[in-house]
């Protein structure tokens, strides 16, 4: 699956709902697809706020994949203005907006509530953030 | 078809948000039950069964509340 | 806001959930977002089951605006085989499929529940099919 939308703030819950909705089908537990709507919503905010800079003319891409066993890929990509330094930009508190406003979590977060977390990202080119979570399919009926 | 029509409109006036939050809330309740019948967290499919709706409409009822479990809490312990 | 995803039965359920996520922030009544997600519904599984018969290669694309005034326009689009007499398959109860599985009534259906309906194919290319939906904004409850 995969969505194209506006880099506008209210698509933020739309991106998220649309994640939730596409894994669904998986039967997740509610801690689980929180988790993955919370990764989603922090992906999706950072290509809109700091990737666009809320500029409704950038097109954010989510891309959802399940894969066997229950591994669920989520590829968040834009065509923003991009990061200097990934490494940087990934630890925890680092921030580039207003203190009062961005915690600088984003990134942290992300990297608790997934397995995995993989940042590209080129100065003027773009970020792409893919995120890939296993499902706990023990408990299955 | 006229039917199903009068069907929806004399039972669904009310605004989604209202309803969506209705059913986010017994969700939620759904789930702490189930927790204690079945000692693990339910999935949304039994959650779903539970509360005789569709996977989907619990789904997108939980969009409409605040996450249930605290953002922070798994960074910081 | 625009989503692609193969066809296969069960996206349909997301696609549904996905409009019904997109047109959320218009907090529309019950009545209107079941006639939407019923509409789309239908749509997408003449895409999925007519126009590639299940061929998960096969990619649906749903595309769903939000224009001024409250006015809902839904696009759902397949490069399957497309319909050979549109008018003929509008009709109600025309149907190629099976009788016992399919009702014929998918188009009548959308034409009911959506202000307005229209079908764009060619056989061997692939069928577009346009909704318009006005929703009801005057009472704020
Ligand atoms: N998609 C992106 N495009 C450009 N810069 C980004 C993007 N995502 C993250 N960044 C940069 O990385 C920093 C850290 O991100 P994050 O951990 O989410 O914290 P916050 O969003 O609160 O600033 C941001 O302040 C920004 O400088
Ligand atoms: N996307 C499509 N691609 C190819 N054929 C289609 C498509 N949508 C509809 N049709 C044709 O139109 C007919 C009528 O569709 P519909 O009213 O939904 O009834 P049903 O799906 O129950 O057959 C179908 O049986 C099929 O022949
Ligand atoms: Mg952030
Ligand atoms: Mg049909």
């Amino acid at each position: 699956m995969r969505i194209e939308f506006a880099a506008l703030a209210e698509n933020e819950a739309f991106a998220r709902s649309a994640a939730a909705a596409f894994v669904a089908c998986m039967d997740p537990t509610i801690e689980e697809l929180t988790e993955i709507k919370t990764g989603v919503s922090e992906a999706v905010s950072n290509s809109i706020i700091h990737g666009y800079k809320e500029n409704p003319n950038g097109t954010v891409e989510l891309e959802c994949q399940i894969r066997e066993g229950g591994k669920i890929v989520i590829i968040v990509r834009d065509q923003g203005v991009g990061i200097e330094d990934v490494n940087k930009a990934r630890e925890p508190m680092f921030t580039t907006g207003k203190t009062e406003e961005r915690s600088g979590m984003g990134f942290t977060v992300m990297e608790s509530f997934m397995d995995r977390l993989e940042v590209e990202s080129r100065a003027g080119e773009g970020t792409t953030v893919t995120m890939i979570k296993q499902l706990d399919l023990s408990d299955g009926l | 078809i006229g039917e199903v029509r009068r069907y929806l409109r004399d039972n669904n006036s009310i605004r989604v948000s209202r309803s969506l939050r209705d059913t986010a809330y017994k969700a939620l309740q759904a789930k702490e039950k189930l927790s204690r019948e079945l000692q693990r967290e339910p999935n949304v499919t039994e959650i779903a069964k539970e509360l005789e709706m569709k996977r989907e409409d619990v789904v997108l009822a939980l969009d409409s509340i605040q996450d249930p479990i605290s953002l922070f809490e798994p960074v910081f312990h």
